[in-house]
Formats: C-alpha cells, structure tokens, sequence
C-alpha cells in the first residue's frame, strides 16, 4: 500500500506515456495533453509546501534567534507583500489590482529585475577568477583546456585576428561539435537507461522506504 | 534631476541602483547589505510564483476547466489535494501517489523523446557527415571541407568511447580513449573563451543601468552644471575602488578562504 | 518623366495597360480625393510598372492524400506548377490554396507556397489544421475536403485556378510509422538491459567497473567533512523532478544522507521546485533511517528557497559563505548559475563535485569544481556508489549500445560513401 | 607552505587573493566604459566587402536595407542598422526599408529618427568631411514596412515593389515618393542587406538571391553567424556581419563608432585582462615549481 502501488502506478504510467509516443491518433493525444497538464497541476499545489516550508524555516529562526534572524523579516515581508499586491478582486475601484498593481510592477522592475541581472553579471567576475585559478598548464588535459580558451579568447584581437580567428572558428565548429555529440548520446543513454530503471522500480530512491 | 521623470519612479530607479550595488558588494566579501538583497528577492520571487502560478496556470489549466465541466481535472485535483497529506506526519506516505504518477508520466514521457533527439537523430547527423570530396577543399582550416566532418566523427566516437564504464581504459582502447578526453576538454575550453564575450557584455549593461541612473540624478553631460557633478560621480567611483585595493592590502597574507 | 521601359515585355499590350491602370486607380480616387491630384500626375510613371497583361498557365494536377503519422487532420496537397510564361503572360509569384468541403465551393484560402524557379519542379503543400472544432482553422477528419490551387501573379486581377482536385479524406492514424526507428533503438535498448539485469543477478557483482575520481571523491569528501565538523551542501539543481537528472540525482542524494548520518555530520538541501523539495526530504530522510539514525534527521535540512533562478542563487551563495561547507555536491540540472555557485564555493574553500547533463554549463564545472560527473557519468553514479548488481547490469546495456552505436556510425558513414543513402535514411525519424 | 614569511614570488602569486582579480576587472571594464577610445578591431574579409560595395556606391544609386530583427536582437544588429543607414545617408545613397519581421517596423521607425538627427550634424569620416544636410523621407529614404508572409513578399519585390506595398510604412502612395519613382524591383537597386535574427533571412537567400541574382549581404546574431558561413564559400551573399563583433568591424571601417565599438571596447579591455591573469598565474606556477625543483 505505502510502497507497492506507488512502483506499480510508476511502472503503468510511464509505460502508457511511452506507447502514446508512437500513437498519432487523436484519443491519445488527447490523452497525452491531459497527463501534461495533470504534472504541472501537481506543482502548483506543492508549491504550497514550499512556500510553507520557506515561511516554517523563516519564523523558526526569529523564534530561536537564530543567525542573522533579522532578515528573515526582509523575507517575509517580500513574500506577503508580493503576493498581497498581486491579489485581483474587487473590480476596477479596487485596491487591488493583480499584477497591473503599481507595487506589484515596482516590485518586479526594481526589486527582482535588477538582482536577477546583476547576479547574472557576477558571472564576467567568476569566469574570470575561474580562468585565473584553473588555466595553468598543469597536465596534458589541462593545458588543452587552456589553449583552446585562449585561442578563442583572442579570435577578435588586434593584429592577432587574422590568424586566430579561423583557428577559433574551426575549434568551435569541428572538436566543440564532435564533444557535444559524443555528450549528448551519451547523455540520451544515460537518460534512457535510467527512465527503464524507474519504470521497472530498480531505481527508486525518490520513493523513500516505510 | 531630471524633470520629465516623477520623483516616485525616480526613488524606486535608486532603490533599484541600491539594490545592483549590494548585489555586487557580496564579490568584496558577505555584508548586511548583500544579505538585505538576498533575503529580499527570496521573499518577493517566492510571492512573484504564487501570483502567477496561480492566475496564470491554475486557473486556466484547472479552474476554468472545471467550470467548463471538464470532469477529467478532477483526477489531477485529487492527485494535487493529495500532495498536502505531506502536511501531516502520519498521511505523508499518501503523497507518494501523486509523485509516483508524476514521476511514471515523465519517465515514459522522456524515453522516447531523449532517444530521438539525443540518440537517432545525432546517430543519423553523423552518418551523412562525412562528404567524400577533396580532404582540404578551402584550405586546412575550413571546417566544412572533408577534413573537418572526418575529425567530427572521429572525436565524437572516441569520446562516446571514453564514456565506457565497463572496460578499463588501457591499450588501444585507452589510446582511444585519451583521443575522446583530448576532444571533450578542447571543446570545453573553446566554449569557455566562447562565453566570456556575453557575460562581460551583462556586466557592461550593468554599468550602463548605474550610468543611467547617474544621468537621470544629475543630468547628462551636456546640461549646465553637471560637468562638476560628473567630477564628484568619478571621484566617488576611484574612491570606491581605491578604497576596496588599500583593504585588500591591509589584509595581504590572509587568503580569500579567511574572509568574513 | 522619362517613360523608360524597364522590360521589352513593356511594349506590348498598351491598351490594356491603361485600362488595368483605370481600375487601380480608379479604386484609389475614389478612397481618397486629396491624393488625387497627385496620383494622376504620377499614372504615366506607374504605368511603367506593369506590363504583361495576361493571365498566367494555370497549374494543374492537383493531388491530395492524407497526410501519414498524424492524428488526422491534415492532408498533403500536391500540384505542378503553371507552365513559364509565354509572350504577354504574367509571370507567377506564387499559388494560394484553397479548400472546400464541396467540389462547387465555398472556397476558404489555407495557405500559400512560393513559385518555385524550376516551373517543372512540383510543389507540395501540406494542410495542417486544427483539431479544435471551432477554431478558425478547423480541418475536419473522415470528411471529403477539395481543393484549388491558384497561380497568383504581381497584379491581383491576374490570376488562374486549377482544376478542382478529386475528394480525399484526412484520417487519423493508429502507429506513428516515421518514428519506427526510435521505437526500435527502444525496444533494442529495452531487451539489452532486462538481458543484463538477469545476468547481473546471477552473476553478482563481479562485473568489473572502471573508476570515476568524481564517485570515489564523495566518500572522501564525507569524510573530510565529518573531521572538520562542517556540513555537506548538496545542490539538485535547477531541475523540476520531471528530469531524469534530477531523478539520478536522488539515488545519489540518498546514499550521500545515509553515510553523512553514519558518520554523523550534516548535509543541507536547498531546493528550487516544490516536488523535487517534497521528494529531497523524503530521501534525506531514508538515508538517515537507514543509518538508524531517524531522530538525527531535521526537516530544515531540506528546506525550499524559490522557484527563481537567480533568487535561489543568491540564497545558496548567502548559505555556501555562512555555513562554509566542507564539501559541496552539484548534480542535476544547472544553468547559466553553475559557475556562481563553483566559484562562490571555490572562495568558502569547500571541496567541489559536480555532474550535470547540460552541455553548455560542463566547461564551467570541469574549470572551477575539483571533481565533475561529465554528462553519462552523472547517470551511472547511482549505481556505482550503490555497487548494487541490478545498477550494475544497467551500465553494461549502456555499454553495448554505445558499441552498438560505434558500429552503427562507421558503417553508416561508408554506406553513405558507397552511395547507399537509404542506410542512413532508415535511422532518420521523421515527426 | 603553511608560513606565510616564507612564501617567495610565485607562491604569492599562486595564492594570490581572487579579489583582486574582481577589482582589477571591475577598473578596466568601468574606465573603458567611460574614456573614449578606438580599439583597432580589425575587419574580417566578409565585412570588408559590405562595406567596400556600400562605399563604391555613386550619388543617386540605391540600396534595400531590410531590417527583420524584434527587440530580443536589438543589442547586436541595431549597431549595424545604424552604420550602414548612417553611411548611405552621407553619400547620399538611397535607402529602401523593409521590416518583414513583425516587431520590426519599430526598430527600423526608432532607427530613421535617430540617424536623420545626426546627419543633419557634418561630420568627417576616413578624411572625407560631410557637411549636414536634412534627410527627407521619400527623398532620400523609402520606408515601406511590414507585409505578412515574407517568403511571398520577398518573391513579390522581384516583380514589383508595388505589389505588396501600394503604400509605405505611412499610408503614401509609393508611386508619389520620387525615390520610388524609376525603382520598379530589384534590378533597379544596387543590393539588399538583410539584418536578421529570425528565419526572414533564409527566405532572402532562397528567393530574392538565388531567384533574382540579387546581390545580398547579411547582419546576424551571433549565435546564427556559423549556420550562414556556407553561403558565403558559395557566393550566395557577398558579405556577412556576426554579432556585435562585426557590427564593430564595421563601424570601424565605417571610422563611425557607436554602440558596437563602445561595447568592443570594453569587451577587447577586459577579455586582455583576463588572458593577463592567466598568463600571471603560469608564471606563478612554474616559478613556484622550478624553485621547489619539480
């Protein structure tokens, strides 16, 4: 009951899926839609639990004082906030006007959008610390990452470009694409050998055991 | 400031350019003001999905659907009311049916679909690779000449070889092999350099966002006056900067993994 | 004004120039008097544009079948093009399709195709409407449908249709023949792997494994962990529980909790998606049971940041700088945030492993972690950590295929040079 | 190792804090941004030749300039709408403007604004001084805008410009606009260039270029550039722009940096500065490794 019929509705829905795959006939299709929908459904109401467990995990650290329990305010008050503000009901002359809100447009433009972005753009810092850290010539294989990201790097040089570029071309269409392909079949293996071992109930650590 | 913006817009572009420093301050080391950015676009980002996840897909893809009196949502109803029993200690193992239905859909779902794209059609693409004509047509470095698609097929079987768990990587098969690993790290290393050029280009429309905020605070260079102010803008900018290098020389000796 | 032809088809017809010049603009005048003027002093200059004066050949042999592997409501239109234009004819710019669901009409315009430059090259149209009966573009299925296929040229009033094709029907299918070739590399695929589990159950695990630094690091770095009294930081990534990543992931997750609650430390869990948190927790948890250590386990562990990239980045960079983890593990599903997390956690100076199937964020990984799963490694992890003889016999099916696919490749390429195209072409899916 | 005295050099620079490597690329990628400067970027033969073919082009002749981006492209292919309409404008090149994209007759409406402003400044480029002058719509450029159905539009232009577009962007008659007046299709046009960043490009290729032997270049994004090379070996398209890097090439020839060159230049500053502290970390490395005789 608590482990059997979940492995059993694993095996039954993944091979149903796996058949609709190769039926055209509009039923299945029909079918094939509904269980999509039916997924993304079940995510929305376990977002409940997560904001749950991001409110519990947030009052217990006021509650205990907890290290820098000060914030979890700040966290807090986005997270209600945000939502109060997005909040539609009442008509036109209603405070609250979902996401046309001019709190909930601020808060996504000034609030999210430029931590969004400029967490992002950390990345021209750390892809440089990480080249200073990890380019040196250590080994064969190292030394191979090396070149081919410096040769890359200069494609577009002054006075080097020339030269450089078609290198750099070649590299990214002819060893790059010959990578990826091995990646990616290999991965499609991967990915196939460990669906058959779900559906079979081989691999069943996502289930927990009672 | 610039007149045509209103001051209520102009404090939130502040807090905004506030916000995009904090951000960047967490480089120099983790401070209360990262730590306010942080906290903040947790909280707000969380209550940003719950609006729209629930306006924009449960009330399409469940609600309307069942006023539509599309009886076949009940089942994924159930199956989401089902997902809550994990509010309770005793019912937890309830939710398992919900999962295990997730899960089974998207197995079999990604079966098939992963050995197409991943598997067949690149098994295909690399069968019509090869173009039997002169090996260096174009020269050494075009890489659309037989040459090219030849090193292609080469790499990528040596290094799907590489992938092989079952056999130790010795003799010819770890030459081989060693060919496969060459591939993949000449090819990671050219994706790497590849990348730089978009991530600065992020951080550059950052400092275009913080000079625009500039601009709108004191007016662009061409107005009367601000040329002073532009003075004081750079002044501030090598004071920061300078600032942050006479700490790092103070603390000299003491590697990063010591901060905070 | 010069009155210049551009063409010497220019010459002919000037009569009936005139009169088509009359009827454009005529429409024009009488829509809009202020431009009058203008226009009448401009109608020497556009005469210039159009010459020829005759409808164009009309194309003909219009063919419709259903159109295969579908859930029938589509049909392939097939026609040959009008032939090339004798002296005076209009040049075709293309040809519109038009259906009916009678031989006398109502017709409905579907579509449009481009002339081709060889007029002898027919041209091929497929009908794709909708299945929903009251879109606009609803095709119905098991009904007969007609067709007309009309010549369009640069003037509107210059056009032929075809001959109206004979009835056919658009029909649903029962099996998906094009992609016959997946469900083969499937079945195949499948039988490989339920021969070697039953071999691997007889056999044990004797079946030998090469060793993956990445795999033997794990039990290091719990170690490692344990002596300096910090906690284990495991990332599953951005990927909802839908990836098989992210599944794999799991398996790895559970062994990672068992051993850390046998050698009593900590492992934190930050999670993106609400079910992959539920399912974290369930796993951490089991881990820690069957280290019979249940009371150890704490439900913030595992706790859910947010479902926003760069949000739950920020977050996990505030917690790898905070807690200074000894160790942390990456597997699943990254994106553009791969490199933050390795190089926040690279300054905290925790021991890195990572594993993820995303092609675009490997470099990054194999750069700034110590340790990364590259792709099929991070598949095969759960059974090389579990040592599990079912787990096992799994990657040798793995094995195979990829001789399989070795072989396939290289036969395939000197197929293809010998000129036997079709070899190639029974590996192609189509749809 | 552990002591911190003894460390020599190379091991401080082995060690050395990543924080500085954040401060020294935050100075250069600030200080680029703001001083004035141009980085030589040196010009690949495939845009040498757009621009070669515009700057060959008497006073009077004519050019399509078909810009198929939306907003997404903006950063990338904007710089190149601007240079070439900018260049055309000063020699007194007509312009032609498509935008076959359906979010694109607002880049190319922003796009005219801005470069009739700064044309009516005079300005010297590659030693040739220009004076000001007044751009005049339907003068010195046609804008005729957006048609559904690319593929057949593009086909159309081939028999006539009047055939999908009676009227231009602003509901005149095309036949009123003197531009227009002996331009009947693409024979009376000296070239289209094409700035894409969507699928309009391949339709360019396929039936205005193979069909009516028109002469076409290409301005694409960066991710697209690889895919279109093959054209170019075949003669196809004469010249092709990829991404800001060859709207920068471009400017530069052009000697009329704007947007891409600024963003080069920072790009060239930063992507030294990265190479550098490679290049310091290998000194560290075998310095540090000779000394202990490894």
């Amino acid at each position: 009951m608590k482990r059997q019929i979940p492995l059993a509705l694993v095996f039954i829905f993944g091979w149903l899926m796996l058949a609709l795959y190769f039926i055209p006939l509009e039923g299945a299709q029909k079918v094939n839609e509904n269980m999509l929908d039916w997924t993304s459904i079940i995510g929305i109401f376990a977002l409940a639990l997560g904001i749950w467990s991001l409110i519990t995990v947030n009052l217990d650290r006021i509650k205990h004082k907890k290290r820098d329990w000060q914030y979890s305010f700040i966290t807090l008050f986005g997270l209600f906030g945000m939502i109060i503000f997005g909040l539609k009901f009442g008509g036109e002359n209603s405070m609250f006007q979902g996401q046309e809100s001019y709190m909930f447009r601020h808060f996504f433009n000034d609030i999210l959008i430029p931590i969004y972005s400029t967490m992002f753009s950390l990345l021209a810092f750390f892809i440089a610390s990480a080249a200073y850290r990890a380019f040196r010539a250590r080994s064969a294989l190292a030394s191979i990452l090396l070149i081919g990201a410096i040769i890359v790097m200069i494609r577009f040089f002054p006075f080097v470009a020339e030269y450089t570029r078609p290198v750099a071309d070649w590299i990214l269409n002819v060893p790059n694409l010959a990578a990826k392909r091995a990646i990616w079949m290999g991965v499609g293996l991967g990915i196939v050998a460990t669906g058959l071992k779900v559906i079979l109930g081989i691999e069943r650590a996502y289930m927990g055991r009672d | 400031m610039n007149p045509v913006m209103e001051l209520g817009d102009y404090l939130w572009m502040t807090f905004a350019a506030f916000l995009t420093l904090a951000t960047f301050s967490f480089l120099y080391k983790d401070n209360p003001l990262y730590k306010i950015a942080e906290h903040l676009v947790v909280g707000v980002s969380a209550g940003y999905f719950v609006i729209i996840l629930y306006y924009g897909s449960l009330k399409t893809q469940l609600v309307e659907k069942l006023y539509d009196g599309q009886m076949v949502y009940l089942i994924p109803l159930i199956l989401g009311v089902l997902m809550w029993t994990r509010f309770s200690k005793k019912l937890a193992w309830v939710s398992r049916y919900p999962i295990a239905i997730y899960i089974g859909i998207a197995t079999g779902l990604a079966i098939p679909l992963e050995m197409q794209t991943k598997v067949t059609e690149q098994l295909q693409a690399m069968m019509v690779e090869l173009h039997w004509g002169n090996l260096f047509d174009g020269g050494l470095l075009n890489y659309t000449n037989s040459f090219a698609s030849l090193i292609i097929i080469i790499g990528s079987l040596a290094a799907l070889i590489y992938f092989y768990f079952s056999k130790e990587h010795k003799g010819w098969f770890g030459g081989v092999a060693t060919v496969g690993i060459w591939t993949l790290m000449l090819g990671f290393g050219a994706s790497f350099g590849f990348t730089v050029m978009a991530r600065i280009s992020l951080l550059i429309n950052r400092v275009q966002f913080l000079d625009q905020w500039r601009i709108t605070s004191v007016g662009s260079a061409h107005q009367e006056g601000s040329g002073s102010y532009t003075a004081v803008y750079i002044l501030i900018l090598v004071g920061i900067f300078g600032l942050l290098a006479f700490d790092l020389i103070r603390t000299k000796g003491k590697t990063d993994t010591d901060l905070t | 004004m010069t009155l210049q032809s551009r063409t010497s088809r220019n010459a002919f017809w000037p009569g009936f120039r005139l009169a088509v010049y009359g009827m454009m603009f005529g429409i024009v005048f009488s829509s809009s008097a202020v431009l009058s003027q203008e226009a009448t002093a401009e109608v020497d200059n556009a005469s210039t544009m159009l010459a020829p004066m005759l409808a164009p050949a009309a194309p003909g042999n219009v063919t419709v079948e259903d159109a295969p592997n579908d859930a029938g409501h589509a049909v392939i239109v097939t026609f040959s093009q009008s032939q090339a234009p004798a002296d005076g004819q209009a040049l075709v710019l293309g040809y519109e399709i038009y259906r009916s669901l009678a031989r006398s009409g109502p017709w409905k315009k579907v579509g449009a195709v481009p002339s081709d430059v060889d007029v002898t090259a027919s041209l091929i149209y497929k009908d794709a409407g909708g299945s929903d009966k009251s879109s606009d573009d609803y095709l119905p299925t098991e009904t007969d449908l007609f067709y007309r296929v009309r010549a369009v040229t640069a003037d509107s009033t210059l056009y032929s249709d075809s001959e109206v094709s004979a009835p056919a029907q658009a029909v649903g299918q029962w099996w998906n023949s094009g992609r016959n070739p997946v469900f083969f590399f499937v079945l195949f695929f499948t039988l490989l792997t339920l021969y070697f589990l039953r071999v691997a159950k007889q056999r044990g695990d004797s079946l030998y494994i090469r060793p993956l630094a990445g795999i033997d690091a794990v039990d290091e770095a719990i170690g490692r962990a344990t002596e300096m009294g910090k906690p284990i930081l495991y990332v599953l990534g951005l990927g909802t529980a839908s990836d098989i990543a992210t599944i794999a992931s799991f398996t790895i997750l559970g062994r990672v909790a068992r051993k850390v609650a046998e050698y009593q430390t900590d492992v934190i869990v930050p999670c993106y998606d609400p079910i992959v948190f539920t399912i974290a927790q369930e796993t951490v948890r089991t881990g820690y049971m069957d280290a019979g250590r249940p009371d150890a386990y704490r439900d913030d562990q595992v706790y859910f940041v947010t479902q926003a990239q760069f949000a739950y980045v920020a977050a996990v960079n505030g917690t790898i700088l905070r807690d200074r983890p000894a160790t942390n593990i990456y597997l699943g599903k990254f994106y553009a945030e791969s490199l933050i997390l390795a190089e926040t956690g690279a300054i905290a100076g925790s021991i890195q492993i990572a594993g993820t199937d995303e092609i675009a964020q490997l470099p990054f990984f194999v750069v700034a972690c110590d340790y990364t799963l590259i792709g099929e490694e991070l598949y095969a992890a759960s059974a090389y950590l579990g040592r599990e003889p079912l787990l096992l016999g799994a990657l040798k099916a793995q094995d195979y295929a990829k001789a399989v696919i070795v072989v396939l490749a290289i036969l395939g390429v000197i197929m293809s040079g010998l000129g036997y195209e079709g070899f190639a072409k029974a590996f192609e899916a189509v749809g | 190792m552990s002591n911190n005295s003894n460390k020599g050099f190379f091991d401080r620079v082995m060690l050395l804090d990543r924080r500085w490597v954040f401060l020294v690329l935050a100075v250069v990628v600030v200080s680029t941004y703001y001083i004035p400067m141009n980085v030589p970027v040196p010009a690949s033969r495939e845009v040498q030749t757009i621009f070669d073919a515009i700057e060959g082009l008497e006073e009077g002749q004519k050019i399509l300039l078909a810009i198929d981006y939306d907003p997404n492209a903006l950063a990338e292919l904007h710089p190149m709408t601007y240079v070439i309409m900018e260049q055309c404008f000063r020699k007194k090149v007509g312009v032609i403007i498509t935008s076959l994209s359906q979010n694109g007759p607002g880049m190319a409406e922003q796009a005219i604004l801005d470069i009739v402003d700064s044309t009516a400044l005079p300005k010297t480029y590659n030693g040739v001084s220009y004076p000001g002058r007044e751009i005049v719509n339907g003068v010195d450029y046609a804008f005729l805008g957006y048609r559904a159905y690319f593929e057949l539009v593009i086909t159309g232009m081939g028999q006539n410009f009047r055939t999908f577009f009676s009227r231009d962007y602003y509901d005149v008659l095309l036949d009123s606009l003197p531009i227009m007046k002996d331009v009947q299709n693409y024979d009376d046009i000296e070239m289209v260039i094409d700035i894409s960043g969507s699928n309009v490009v391949d339709a360019w290729i396929k039936y205005a270029a193979a069909r009516y032997d028109v002469k076409l270049a290409l301005g694409l994004t960066g991710v697209m550039t690889a895919d279109y090379y093959p054209y170019l070996g075949s003669g196809r398209v004469f010249g092709l722009m990829g991404g800001l890097l060859g709207a920068a090439e471009y400017e530069r020839l052009a000697d009329n940096p704007g947007l891409a060159m600024d963003g080069m230049k920072v790009q060239v500053w930063a992507h030294l500065t990265i190479i550098a502290f490679i290049i310091i970390a290998n000194i560290g490395y075998f310095g540090s490794h000779k000394k202990r005789g490894l």
